[in-house]
């Protein structure tokens, strides 16, 4: 059975009671269906109420389960077939970025993904999903081509952040990023972005500026890891939770602030309870706007894309109206 | 949660026409945010240099563009005084300085920050936009202010920038931004992580319409804003010895247990590894800009004589 | 010296249909350069497999794509044995297989190299060019021939390329070319050298007109040839093992004294660091490419259905 | 005094003989000024004799020169001002190839050009003058920014050949000259390139597929390096000079195979012997072609540059008219 969380124990708790009866009916020989079946109801009950009221810091522990599914568990159930491009042309394949041509519903596509481990191994060997820079270049060379050859781009964001090591900065991780935000916005294809998991920083963000960006309603997207602002904030990391709460990073509230345009349902308690059902809805929630982008000329997707990042933020505009206390 | 975004918040007023009265060295005083306690030196006539430790007259370095006059150290100055040594006497136009700051997600103690920082900088907000010229050349130039929470960029500096970047592509001007920052600012969330985005859109715009970008990298430079506007530029300048990174020291040491090499992350290293295309001096800064300004004024195209 | 660069010289005349005419298992015969000395297995019923050592019956590695059954080492192969695997039944139509070589620098011993390479590889040059088509797809086709004095490129070679790609703009089809060479053919000199930048700039209007170009790299390609139209696929893809660099290990290490690592400049290196998006074994070859020229077809662009 | 080749001695031999003659004279009081004249006027015939009838092998020697001048030294004579910008944005800043902006005769040029160092620790430094893929990454950025903005490219060239180490290798030494050669020929700019020294195989022509190929006239520019070939053909290094003649590689050989446009004259004995008179030579015959491809319109000298390249080769073009053997 998966990985338990603290806030997931009364229904795991109310479970083992239903077998447990189950099982005493069974071996005595006594008719106890309708009080399992009460328990049955209160599971679902309390399974409604658990998951529909989740915090933020219990979505962060969500979207960042071990066996939360990952690009390549997608991949096979959303497109009838990935073919895998590697490599950045300049310096290595990086493999925290999965990227190639992908059949979606019959249409050919450019796929750019983050991709976790699932053990400590795989882990390794992904770096935990934190791209290099290149990673980040291999992802701008497929999007070129993808643009050269008028074929929609779909980006997979799953990252705790872009890595953060020597070699990183060596080898230009802010320009790797940057160049990643240019490019996108200078498209003509529909791209298409979506939070599968953890949506880290500048690192997550390098795929996330396309037309539409969909979240998974578990996951999360935040401008800093909330164990890093709960350290700046109240020099305490174990504070992460009150942080988590502060950053309104959610699929919710972005879909609230005008960030996300829409969130895709997951199986209840979280896409690894139901790795199917979860490909089914995020499968037709893309192919909706992709449907809907197709129709739009080459230079109207590009300049809706500059429209939509250009109304992202908030400000007063007028002077002096806010201003009430002096300064001299 | 969001409905008191348009509701008004509490800020310092500075007063329009202030800024203007001030000269430059209380303008640059204002800004210095180099570790020397007033304990220590009282009566600001004199400052110590954290790079060889000299004790100058503030006077000297004032005169020297608060670079040490023993060792070249860059003091950081204030966006107002990197103004004033820059731009030609009067040319500078300022826009958008009315933008300022909403605490949408009511992020705690935001208010407070912003209240400080601007009792500390003297600006409204981390940056500082408008058109000047340099030997009478016009451009449209952009100044973050790190004594203004670090320069960090939220929702008003991305705006600001994006904004000239669009002015100088209907003006069809040259944009110069000069950047210090820690990065992006965790109070506003994602709204600070998507002006990353916007402003490196607008340079895309900018770059389609064949418009000259100088990004200008002061010490320090991280985060969010080395990974946007701040790498972008078609010529990359530093001053020299300034920190540049995408992930400041302390963290790399704290995430990969990663003690960097001495140099790391300096104006020098990262013209080594590739990313920075002349590191100027601060008292060359305006004469070398001058020339690559005048290189790309229009008309320059296809071996036209300049 | 340059006088006789019209006069006729004396090579080998391959007639007319004589390819047409074997069977796919001579021709690849033909091509086989692998060190097997024909006294070790004078009857060509067997073959050495020089990875794993195990001698395998001819007619067994023939059907298999001429790949080592045992363990997947990849047999060289001549052009024309490619093209037998690789292309449907009849779809091949030859291209300016008329050019042939002239010695113009009066290079020694390059007339006697040029016979013997055409006796050896029963080709007139060291490249195929032409149009044809894989489940049904067209395409253009070129194929160096590495038993043609290494598959250099010489003015020949560099001209059917750079022909090839003019034709495949102007009928709107994408271009396949398999690679296998030493580099630039030193006998025609500044000549050869010139073909790199012939057919880069060929695959520059190519790449201007979005048609596809797939390169595939096969054991072995070096020099000039990785220098130019090999490592400019829209897709890279190579045959497993294949090695693949611009300087040969052997030069590396006279010049450099420096012995490379175990397994450098194999495929699966050069994948590693970024340089290959695909390894494809060769029985699988057919299919990969059919996949990708269909996603590449005209009509594919903007989100059709395909 | 400048280091001396074996074919010179005759020359030096007149000059010492002349100098003692000198000395004599004023010594002894003899007028000896018409002997001396007479010398003086038979040095001037060697000159031109031997420095008129240069075999292939010794242009190799004088291209080769560790006097040579190299960029460095051309560029204060060339230009009115050289802003050098660095770096590949990649990876590093190559210092075999200095690119930046510079004035030439009042227009606004971007120049990238290879250097040798003049001694062990400069060669050190610029490896000798064989770029790594970041130096060739460095020029296809320097030359797209002077695309965007209109500039003439002059490139100078002048390397053994390109770096061939295993980081060569691994960073794809071949991709990053067939990058050059492809971003070379889609320039809507006048691009000038010209052969300062030695022009050693692809990782010459990287910065040679111009509008125009200049060569100073002591200067090569050859598919192989004389050694290797030797090495190749006769198993011999040593036979160099054999190979040097074969490959047909020199200023004079380029100009008849319509490779080379037009050679820059050097001072007598080579460029090191007179800095600026070459460079004054130099910078006349790149006025003379700026100017003239600075009236054709972008799209015209790009095809005119297609053109070119085009036409190089030579080769027989009807079938059966050569072919006289028969293979069965
Ligand atoms: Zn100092
Ligand atoms: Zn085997």
């Amino acid at each position: 059975m998966a990985q338990l969380f603290e806030f997931e124990k009364p229904i795991a708790e109310l479970v083992v009671r239903i077998a447990e009866i189950q099982k005493f009916s069974a071996d005595k020989g006594i008719d106890l269906s309708q009080e399992v079946a009460t328990l049955e109801k209160k599971v679902a009950l309390l399974k409604k109420e658990i998951y529909g009221n989740l915090e933020p810091w219990q979505k962060v522990q969500i979207a960042r389960h071990s066996e939360r599914p990952n690009f390549y568990d997608y991949a096979p159930l959303l497109f009838e077939d990935f073919t895998e491009l590697k490599g950045d042309r300049l310096f290595a394949d990086d493999r925290s970025v999965a990227g190639g041509i992908a059949l979606f519903h019959g249409i050919v596509v450019t796929v750019i993904a983050q991709v976790k481990g699932k053990d400590t191994k795989e882990n390794i060997k992904r770096n935990f999903g934190m791209p290099h820079p290149e990673g980040y270049r291999k992802a701008v060379r497929l999007m070129d081509q993808a643009e050269k050859f008028g074929r929609p781009i779909l980006t997979f964001i799953d990252t705790p952040g872009a890595a953060c090591d020597l070699g990183a900065e060596e080898r230009g991780q802010g320009e790797a990023i940057a160049r990643c935000l240019l490019a996108m916005s200078g498209y003509h294809v529909p791209v298409i972005s979506t939070v599968i998991g953890e949506g880290g920083s500048g690192g997550a963000l390098a795929l996330g500026a396309g037309n539409v960006l969909l979240m998974l309603e578990n996951s999360f997207y935040s401008v800093i890891a909330p164990e890093s602002c709960a350290s700046i904030l109240w020099k305490d990391t174990t504070k992460a939770k009150e942080a988590a709460a502060a950053l309104k990073f959610t699929a919710q509230d972005l879909l609230r602030l005008g960030v996300a345009d829409e969130l895709v349902r997951e199986s209840q308690g979280g896409a690894h309870n139901n790795l199917n059902q979860t490909a089914d809805e995020l499968s037709q929630v893309i192919s909706k706007y992709l449907i809907r982008l197709r129709s739009e000329s080459p230079e109207v997707l590009r300049e809706k894309r500059y429209e939509k990042l250009r109304t992202i933020g908030f400000f007063h505009e007028t002077a002096d109206i806010n201003l009430t206390k002096d300064l001299t | 949660m969001f409905k008191d975004i348009f509701r008004k918040t509490k800020y310092v007023t500075i007063k329009s026409g202030q800024m203007q009265n001030r000269t430059p060295s209380e303008v640059s005083m204002q800004g210095e945010v180099v570790g020397i306690s007033k304990k220590e030196l009282p009566d600001g006539l004199w400052v110590k240099c954290p790079k060889c430790g000299e004790v100058l007259f503030n006077k000297d370095i004032e005169e020297n563009a608060r670079v040490c006059t023993t060792c070249e150290h860059h003091f950081r100055i204030s966006a107002n005084a990197r103004l004033a040594l820059l731009v030609d006497e009067n040319s500078f136009e300022e826009w958008d300085a009315e933008l300022t700051t909403l605490d949408s997600l009511e992020f705690p103690g935001y208010e407070e920050k912003l209240i400080e920082a601007q009792e500390k900088s003297g600006m409204t907000e981390g940056i500082l936009t408008g058109r000047a010229r340099i030997e009478d050349i016009p451009f449209v130039v952009a100044i973050n202010e790190a004594s203004f929470m670090m320069g960090s960029m939220g929702s008003v500096v991305g705006e600001k920038i994006a904004r000239a970047i669009e002015r100088a592509i209907e003006l069809r001007l040259p944009v110069v931004i000069f950047s210090t920052s820690g990065g992006a600012r965790m109070q506003e969330g994602i709204l600070s992580l998507y002006q990353m985005a916007k402003t490196s859109a607008a340079l895309g715009k900018l770059a389609e319409n064949r418009l000259l970008y100088i990004s200008v990298l002061t010490d320090p430079t991280f985060g969010g804003v080395t990974a946007s506007y701040a790498s972008l530029g078609d010529i990359m300048i530093s001053e020299p010895n300034a920190l540049i990174g995408f992930t400041g020291p302390r963290v790399i040491k704290q995430t990969m247990r990663q003690e960097l090499p001495k140099g790391a992350q300096t104006a020098e290293f990262n013209q080594e590894h590739g990313l920075i295309d002349l590191i100027v001096a601060r008292t060359q800064m305006r004469s070398v800009l001058a020339r690559l300004l005048r290189y790309h004024q229009e008309g320059a195209q296809y071996g036209a004589t300049v």
